[in-house]
């Protein structure tokens, strides 16, 4: 595949490169937050009814996202891209705290301390990624506005374990959740963009 | 001692059993009646409502189950469910059972399984296996992603050995097979070839991607 | 005919012989300095803007190199890279190489391979062959999928033949060798320990899995 024959002025990756690129990236990110929660819960949540606290509580629930695949496929192409951005740019900010917070928690297996980080890094990448994407098939600026702020971080550092631990979890919860969303979107818009819905 | 006939107590607790979605569409939930119980009743709330509703079908599942539709189908937000038994002595609820569809979804096999024995230009003979995916699974439009995983086993053999995980290529699978001298595999391994051809079984396990 | 001497002419053009990410999260280039140039800058651009950059580390991969670290290397852009000679007499300016950091990716060579004679339980000889990933690739994440290829080679040939291709499997390798008589791969063949007992070369080709 010999990039930019013959120098080409307008020599860039396709959409088509740049999709495929972002949902590898996604559904890696996602497997590695799924790895990362079912850890957390099986060696700190056992039997703390964690799960029914945590309902309604992740910071970006404020956000009217598709619930099922009807409203993922009537929603207009750009608006699920500038959700997809919008739910990226709220995880910058808890991703970093969740790096350094969870070096704190006892006994934090390996497992979960390298994912985290490495789950920042490659959702800044994916950041990065979905910009140039929504660049590409907007036609005007890209649109900032989409965010929900989180005030999580006193909470990951409370003295009480039993409160961290909750914080810790619901905050993988919504990772888990929030993560396979956008994979989910990525995908359902490869398909309708690229392979015309017939993926 | 005062002996109160059996059915004169309330029924025990029922026990919600598995709630399982083929296509991530629509799901399912099964209980465990209670056995004293006259009837059930399947009741649930949604994430972020105080709404509490009552099972949309209790007859497309078969007895002791409740089926959601796609209208009653939402993802990524926690359905609390519960089930409740009753006699005329009084009624009992099961513990609640808390669902995110997105993490129940167990796909249905797949279909059209088929296997030949081709020849290469080299003449060397090799498998071609191919399959479709599970008919109700909407893999086309990327709602539901699937990843195949192909499983082999000597016919006389105790266990499966995962060959390889196919992350939705479209399902074809080349395994070269050079009997009695080299045994050597492109994608994966067929040991089956052995000195006495004996049979190979093919194993299927899908797993949706989630 | 007046002869110029040669340091008055401007530089030849330099060229770019390679880029390569070790573990697609970083890069380097190499380029071929021009012989009478008294120093080499190389510039570059990220396709639809356009800002053109420096290079952010020379020294790190060595001369005549250039090094991108994570913080400079983007998997969503073709970077347009050039690099310029200048000496007394004026510079010239390679001709542009284009690099898409996911088609760069050449992972180091695995480490640690050892090879152990084994007997099965039925008295039957195999090798046992382990190696561990290239250190720096970061394959226990999966952001790195590596496959590995064994070739191996009578000592007298000149041919490596591929024997497996092996996927991101934990490296282990059984290679069951019955000699003399039937041939059988549990894994892999070793078609080495012939009747002659020939040394066989195990050698190792890597490739990332983009």
């Amino acid at each position: 595949l010999p990039i930019c024959p013959n120098g080409s002025v307008n020599c860039q990756l396709s959409l088509e490169e740049l999709f495929d690129r972002a949902v590898k990236l996604s559904h890696y990110i996602h497997f590695l937050s799924s790895e990362m929660f079912n850890e957390f819960d099986e060696r700190y949540a056992q039997g703390r009814g964690f799960i029914a606290k945590a309902v309604n509580s992740c910071h970006t629930a404020s956000l009217t996202t598709p619930e099922d695949k009807e409203q993922a496929q009537q929603i207009h192409h750009e608006d699920l891209l500038n959700l997809i951005l919008g739910v990226l740019r709220s995880w910058n900010d808890p991703l970093i705290h969740l790096a350094s917070e969870v070096q704190r928690i006892k006994e934090a297996p390996e497992t979960i301390l390298w994912k985290a980080v490495e789950i920042e890094e490659q959702n800044k990448r994916l950041l990065e990624g979905m910009e140039k994407i929504v660049g590409r098939v907007h036609s005007g600026e890209v649109g900032n506005d989409i965010y929900t702020p989180w005030d999580g971080l006193p909470s990951l550092q409370l003295a009480d374990e039993d409160s961290r631990l909750f914080a810790f979890y619901n905050l993988l919860h919504c990772l888990r959740r929030d993560s396979h969303k956008i994979d989910n979107y990525l995908k359902v818009l490869k398909c309708r963009l690229i392979h015309d819905n017939n993926c | 001692s005062i002996q109160i006939p059996k059915e004169r107590l309330p029924p025990e607790k029922p026990t919600i059993i598995k709630c399982r979605s083929p296509e991530k569409e629509t799901f399912t939930c099964w209980w465990k009646p209670a056995s004293d119980s006259t009837n059930h009743t399947l009741l649930y709330s949604k994430e972020g409502e105080e709404k509490v509703y009552e099972c949309p079908d209790y007859k497309t599942a078969g007895p002791n189950s409740c089926y959601f539709d796609k209208k009653h189908t939402s993802f990524w937000t926690i359905y609390n469910i519960t089930v409740r038994a009753t006699n005329e002595m009084g009624s009992n609820v099961s513990d609640p059972h808390y669902v995110d569809v997105t993490y129940i979804v167990q796909p249905d096999p797949p279909v059209n399984i088929t296997l030949e024995l081709r020849k290469s230009i080299k003449r060397k003979p090799y498998l071609v296996l191919t399959w479709s995916p599970p008919p109700l699974a909407d893999v086309r439009s990327g709602w539901l992603t699937l990843e195949y995983e192909l499983r082999l086993k000597p016919e006389e053999g105790e266990e499966w050995e995962v060959q390889y995980q196919i992350w939705q290529f479209w399902p074809i699978l080349k395994i070269k097979v050079i009997c009695n001298s080299f045994l050597h595999a492109d994608y994966a391994y067929s040991g089956c070839m052995s000195s006495n051809n004996s049979v190979c079984f093919l194993d299927f396990r899908v797993k949706d991607m989630v």
